[in-house]
């Protein structure tokens, strides 16, 4: 399709969908309630919107579904750390039903038995799964849960009164970017730690940044490299030793659930991604949620009302009086709770382990593959396994053909597969990052590494036509050097006009061409 | 392999394929592999989680028969808003966002993702024409989170460490906004009068250190703020940023919030077609106006339309990326996740499906059917609505006047199943209309609520 | 996508879904029956069915899906006589409850008051807009219900003791071949009118073959060249002259809807298509749904179990001794009779008759675009309007160019628009037929026609491209004489490696080559 | 125009639209459409029906609070079959068939439509494992509707015109092929001897004048024909065609007909992932070997692979389309139309997630459950099973000697919430049960009817 912007659809007239008008009751009762509201509160326009039949409309979405590839359709084993696996269908239409979709957060606790207690059981389950005390479910996303861990650790130094003393929060380059920007908006000065040569975190270096200044480690073990750091429990302790707290980024956690627990290492705070690790759909960039676990000592600090059992029945308490309070509206991202919930129910203990380790089967079976492609490295800890993922590199390959590796994942999205580079900074140099995951089947996983090994033959053999691409996409090359200029960048399509104005005859004349080049073989 | 545990969800769990991928790579056993985690911290025996109910169709029956323990507000009348409000989603969005390549896509790149680009860049422009800014991020989480990233915003711009909060600032959004900026910001309540703004405070309040006079509108309490061109000024003339909280639900009818000169415009979109998931489906939208100054500042994600190769063929992207946690860790803006973008697009195919008239419309609707509620029920013996402002959606009734408490009358409504509104005091009862909220269901209620008082009574 | 058939994504091993295993307790019992089972009846080996992950399960169809162009996703206008309309997406929402999904028919009839409800209001409402006596839901799409109308017609002259006499049914060219077949099979010789000269039916032709051995006249009306029969009723009267009854085929009522009834024309049985006028779904080829409404004196013919009402109960009336019987299991295909009595409930009378003159407006408006492409022309009843659909020809332009029609619809598919040609035999020459019901708007209907001129264009000058079209379709130029040889057809995987036992290696071969083609540019 | 009416389905429906066009066509009024309808036909005025719920909330509101009225086999115990069954569907299934490519999708060429004629080339191949045959049609309409169909088909290819019913028939059925096939057919009872065929008298009916000896297996008892073997080679001997109507539910485990020697196999694939839709769920298959005296007398659609011109590359097409009424209207064989295509292509996600084992299982765990009721219920007193023969998945109990009727305990549990069965007799009950009944619910409907039946000894 060359499914044209939604307002270009605007026919006057066409109506989507009808709502209810005023009831002649209601009008007798209150009169023109428009045309009484004050000049300051009356619209003067009506806003300018499409006006397009319901018909269009579902079309166009479905055009622009089509148009975007979803782990369901492609072999998505390209967006490393992501976790991309299979959300399974079920829990669609379990959550879907009005029991579910149609419940308001404030309704009386005996209508909402059923949903308070799956909370209460994934709380319990996601406990029992990091070793940790208690859970919140309250966070919406992976991020929202470091800010949470963060918030947290805060509130207990503020409560021992060594707020002000402990300024400092610990990170390493290999966790997850929003550790150390989650630390940086609670107010902490940030320490990001390299890692040392072998490419385990460098505990050396930690030593040296642990003060009485340490507020926290925040963490992610595996690091996004796919390397577990073997000497977490010293990290941990060394943080103890002096006062600190250790804070456990679980998003990598899928390759050793069943395998290794938080808590057993010493972790006081840590959390999952529920859209990660427990089969969530990842919604287009969301809503995922997140699952913050705590010592005893951190619970009391949990944000949010939390649901409690009382014999056989739930209710949510909300007088936490050293809670950090809210994190979000009411009681976090409930269909996903639902989905996760059922995830794991589904799998069980014993399937959870096989979760882990079909993962890491898959991981370290695509990684031979990837090593055998000439070009391709795996850099730090040379010959050791990795857990769930790995961050390779392109750099050989830059090196003999100038093609970057973002280049070729652009090309590779012209076979279907894709994958991203991976967080800047790019420590690795022509970095990409594959996280198989436990969904892909070998034959998969083989295709996919078929691709990347053409590709790169194609940067040897003819690098035009891979830094050219794509080829076979629904869009061309795209000149995303607008989007950083303020006199460019088109936010909207108002701003677009207002911008652009010779747009509209441009976007006409371009599809006169398009035609016209269709009707060449 | 510990033991073959053969599973749908886990294509490659046969033992046989299993022994295959590991001879391919060499290892003798999947414990290979976790060379580097310590004994001492693995895992000994199996973790104690309840039975795994393997065949699909035993675990949709467990969920089902918990799921059906729950009653939803299509089942029993509601009158519960306070946050999280019973809008109609059209099926269509419900389509479009159970498209699995909508919802099981992440974080692909503009080339094979182009549909979530453009389907994103919709939300944002069509979010743009209600607002009437040009700049619209990808969603955040909430509105809660959306105020809280304004506010900061306004900091970060002015440099300034203190907001007059000049309206009834809904608790649980006050709650973590005061947690989430209180590094750099401290917030100081301006008391309303008769439920809006009471501009000669917050005038007189205003000083060199104010970062940003901050409105939510509707309000707690529904009330609409009328006096938000006078706060605009009094900001702006002291150098302070005018934040407004807003729900786009009524901006068909009521004006757009830029337009009497606000800043930063910000609030939830779960009205726009997001169903209420008990509190669980909330995004949260951030607009400012094209100006660098603002643009710059935005922590999430924002995405624009660029030219391509072929002349007229649009193409999308992420707009000065360089802003982001994503790009420099701690010194983006902020920092940015995973957030609640299939909710942006359940917006744009809502606001494609409404358009102007079905936008204005709604809005007449529910203001009619607010003020339709207050006026019945204002009228019940020994209720009144606690102020005069002119409400959108919700109400607060004091019920002092009937010897009971609020949550007495409640509890009775509820026996006969309504639930009438949210408690937020004694004697203070929010009730929220919408669209769907039809005549009968006021008279319903008012009936119902008469019946109560007079049982008392008697 | 190039995706395999699903036999070729086999894993030996893998599980689609699981299913509870025999219990003990039960086993207890009944010890092992399947062991138990005599000789004859134990299946000897398992059924060779693929063993696949469930998410792959899901990539295999949605990717074929991603291959087929449903009515949401193209301006569906080319399938002329389909009637090719908006299924509202709310329908689907309402369908899909457990409360209607997962009924059983022979459930306790105060547990299902809500459908059968839906059911009895469904029928009162078509013999309202069919102006018909009574009407019955039970058959399962249109031509079962045509099937219907001549099992009632032959009952009816059987209980006046007639059947002997009446062997003779006599229907037009240009009403839907069931119309012939089924009165064949009912025991039926068939005669078949052509129209006159001017388009009509031919009424004369019509006089001379009725006779005291005519049992009925089945016709469509408007007929699928989109032409209405203004004299239909006078052909009732003469049918009903010689003692015969009349049917009519009500496939393309669309255009007529509150314009003008069945029984007011005289007839004493019709039928309409819940999937063609009544929005219901087409679901890839059914199920549709019929609706058979009779007069009074054929309603003791009616089929099935009727809905009946008593006060606020309804209950079903199976007791009806002159009845057809069953025509089908249970009461019809009642997701198709909610979702078409919720499509009438959300237009009402004055929305059925804007349905009919938006659709005839459309219609007329794209005919007059077609028109204007040098080469189409819209034989019969020159100058005349047409109602809801047109049977158009390019013989014109095939005459010029050697093109035909057949040769244009497949290169339109390339610009992703597409038609058919109509039923055979085609007494049109180089027909298409194109029915743009209501719901396209005028900016898609220009679009249709700007494809089809462009088309016709390039049949002009390039008849190569058109004729070696599809280029840009899933699949390329396919050998359909394969299928017409009973040495070669493969009717099923099974039967394809049979026959043709090197294919797989030739797939594989292909495969190869496709993957190299990619790689130019 | 008559006026303007506004609606969300009907895209030109604005008068300033509908004028533009008018104008283009050259029309004054859309009445000059209608100039061939005679004044005399015209509807004056307006249909009587109930009035328009324009706004999609009313309208959805509406339709629920009917169907709420409707409680389903998952609220209440169901052990109801007798042709409509209560197995369990697969989400993936429903995910699938409600994708609107295939769901809107109609009559589509090849090339546009590639992805369902492989969809139904699969539901052709993988039913053709199930049943060891290698030709089976693109869905008709029911079980029914084949069976007819099947016999019809042994008519035209022995010119013969009787047919042997050696089965316990579904009545329904027998009333629909009886119709259907009574211009060429007599069909000729043969009582059955304990519940399945009687051998000997079925070889007695034979002559020259029968087309063809029909079984239904499992049979409206749910009795399995284990003498299919001795049946075809006594039909076959007579020149006879064996036509077998079956349920390919259970053939992971139990033989397929044709391995015993069917010409003809066909019957209902509402079982194979379809809901139970009040018993409007349903679709037939026909089945026979890739022989052309078969398949010639096929008269549905029939896809299949076809090369093209790309070297390995797979075309589909429309096998011996000739055959069809669509191709030679009254010359064709028998009719076709729209039938049941969704519900085939529902049939081959079924097939592909279950697999060779999940069918297999499927086919023990049902077979298990089925003798564990007969087990059970037969052993409460003055009840009784009526015959010996495996069953699969239905059973038929004699509950005379409970003084009782089978409508009396049927309202009696009903009264409990559980549907026990079918009454078909004065004082029997058809009882089925699937994967979806749990031993659990078994011994719940066991508990139940012991119950009943000592409170009405008492």
């Amino acid at each position: 399709w060359d499914e044209p912007i939604v307002f270009e659809l605007s026919a006057p007239g066409e109506r989507g969908v009808l709502v209810p008008a005023v009831e002649p009751g209601v009008r007798a009762e209150v009169g023109d309630v428009v045309a009484d509201l004050p000049a300051t509160l009356r619209r003067p326009e009506r806003p300018a919107l499409p006006e397009i039949a319901q018909m269009r409309v579902v079309r166009h979405f479905l055009r622009l579904s089509q148009e975007n590839l979803g782990a369901d359709l492609n072999v998505d084993v390209g967006q490393g750390t992501c976790t991309m696996k299979y959300a399974p269908k079920v829990n669609e239409r379990i959550v879907t039903t009005p029991r579910l979709a149609d419940l308001h957060p404030l309704q009386a606790e005996d209508t909402v038995q059923g949903v308070l207690e799956i909370i209460w059981q994934t709380e319990r389950a996601m406990a029992e799964i990091s070793g940790m005390h208690r859970v919140s479910l309250a966070t919406q996303g992976g991020s929202a849960a470091i800010w949470a861990n963060i918030a947290m650790i805060r509130a207990y130094h503020e409560a021992n009164g060594e707020g002000d003393q402990r300024d400092e929060v610990i990170t390493t380059i290999f966790s997850h970017p929003s550790n150390a920007a989650a630390a940086k908006v609670a107010g902490y000065k940030v320490v990001t730690i390299h890692p040392d040569a072998d490419g385990y975190p460098d505990i050396e270096a930690l030593r040296a940044a642990l003060s009485e200044r340490t507020a926290a480690i925040m963490v992610t073990n595996p690091e996004d490299t796919g390397i577990y750091n073997p000497r977490i429990r010293e990290w941990v302790e060394l943080a103890h030793s002096v006062g600190a707290l250790a804070s456990y980024d679980q998003a990598n956690a899928n390759g050793i659930l069943g395998i290794t627990r938080a808590r057993d290492a010493g972790f006081d705070v840590c959390h999952f991604n529920l859209h990660k690790t427990f089969g969530t759909p990842h919604g287009s960039g969301g809503p995922g949620a997140g699952a913050n676990g705590v010592s005893e000592k951190l619970a009391p600090f949990l944000p949010g009302p939390v649901v409690e059992r009382d014999g056989d029945r739930y209710f949510l308490d909300g007088d936490r009086p050293r809670s950090i309070g809210k994190v979000a509206p009411f009681y976090g991202v409930v269909p996903n709770i639902v989905r996760a919930y059922s995830w794991i129910r589904a799998l069980g203990a014993e399937g959870l382990r096989a979760v882990a380790e079909v993962a890491v089967l898959n991981n370290n079976y695509l990684m031979k593959r990837i090593l055998d492609i000439p070009g391709a490295s795996a850099p730090y800890a040379q010959g050791r396994r990795r857990v769930e993922q790995v961050r390779y590199s392109w750099q050989e390959l830059f090196e003999e053909t100038g093609i970057s590796s973002e280049e070729i994942g652009v090309r590779a999205s012209d076979y279907g597969m894709h994958y991203w580079t991976s967080h800047h900074p790019y420590v690795v140099p022509q970095p990409f990052t594959l996280e198989p995951t436990e969904s892909y089947s070998r034959a998969e996983l083989d295709e996919y590494a078929d691709v990347l090994a053409q590709v790169a033959k194609e940067a040897r053999t003819d690098p035009e036509l891979v830094r050219t691409a794509p080829h076979h996409q629904t869009v061309h090359h795209t000149h995303h050097d607008d989007l950083d200029d303020p006199d460019r960048w088109a936010t909207s399509w108002r701003a677009y006009l207002r911008k652009y104005p010779h747009a509209a005859q441009n976007r006409a004349a371009g599809a006169e061409r398009a035609a016209a080049e269709a009707a060449v073989r | 392999m510990t033991q073959p545990f053969v599973h749908p969800y886990i294509p490659n769990s046969d033992p046989a394929v299993r022994a295959e991928m590991l001879a391919a790579v060499g290892a003798s056993s999947v414990e290979e592999f976790y060379a580097d985690v310590p004994p001492e911290l693995r895992v000994q025996g199996s973790l104690d989680l309840p039975p795994a109910l393997v065949a699909e169709q035993d675990l949709e029956r467990h969920l089902t028969s918990l799921l059906d323990r729950n009653r939803s507000t299509r089942e029993r009348l509601s009158f519960l808003g306070a946050g999280t409000y019973n809008h109609h989603v059209p099926a269509v969005v419900d389509e479009v966002i159970s498209r699995s390549e909508f919802l099981t896509a992440y974080a692909g790149e503009p080339y094979e993702d182009h549909g979530r680009f453009q389907a994103l860049f919709e939300y944002e422009s069509l979010m743009a024409e209600l607002l009437n800014m040009d700049v619209v991020t990808v969603p955040t989480y909430d509105g809660f989170q959306a105020s809280g990233t304004a506010l900061s915003m306004a900091h970060r711009i002015t440099g300034r460490g203190r907001v007059l909060v000049a309206s009834d600032v809904t608790p649980d959004q006050l709650s973590k906004v005061t947690d989430y900026v209180r590094t750099s910001l401290e917030l100081v309540p301006v008391a309303t009068v008769d439920g809006t703004a009471d501009v000669a405070a917050v005038r007189a309040a205003l000083d060199d250190d104010v970062a940003a006079v901050w409105v939510q509108t509707p309000s707690f309490t529904g009330a609409l703020e009328p006096a938000l061109p006078a706060l605009a000024d009094a900001a702006h003339a002291a150098g302070a940023l005018l934040v407004v909280t807003t729900d786009p639900i009524m901006l068909g009818a009521v004006a757009a919030p830029a337009d009497a000169g606000a800043d930063i415009v910000c609030g939830d979109i779960q009205s726009l077609g997001v169903h209420q998931w008990f509190g669980g489906g909330h995004g949260g939208f951030l607009a400012v106006h094209d100006d660098p100054r603002l643009v710059m500042e935005l922590p999430s994600r924002l995405f624009g339309l660029a030219s391509t190769d072929v002349p007229g063929e649009y193409g999308f992207g992420d707009v000065a990326y360089e802003r982001t946690s994503f790009a420099l860790r701690e010194e983006g803006k902020e920092w940015v996740g995973t957030a609640a973008a299939l909710w942006g697009i359940a917006a744009a195919v809502y606001l494609s499906l409404m358009g102007p008239r079905g936008m204005a419309e709604l809005g007449e609707t529910v203001l009619a059917r607010t003020a339709y509620a207050a006026a019945r029920l204002g009228r019940l013996p020994g209720v009144a609505v606690t102020d005069t402002a002119v409400h959108f959606r919700e109400l607060l009734l004091d019920v002092a006047g009937t010897g009971r408490t609020a949550a007495e009358l409640r509890d009775a409504a509820r026996a006969r199943d309504i639930e009438p509104g949210v408690v937020v005091g004694e004697h203070r009862l929010l009730v929220c209309v919408t669209e769907v909220t039809a005549q009968d269901d006021i008279d319903r209620l008012v009936t119902t609520l008469a019946e109560i008082l007079q049982e008392s009574a008697a």
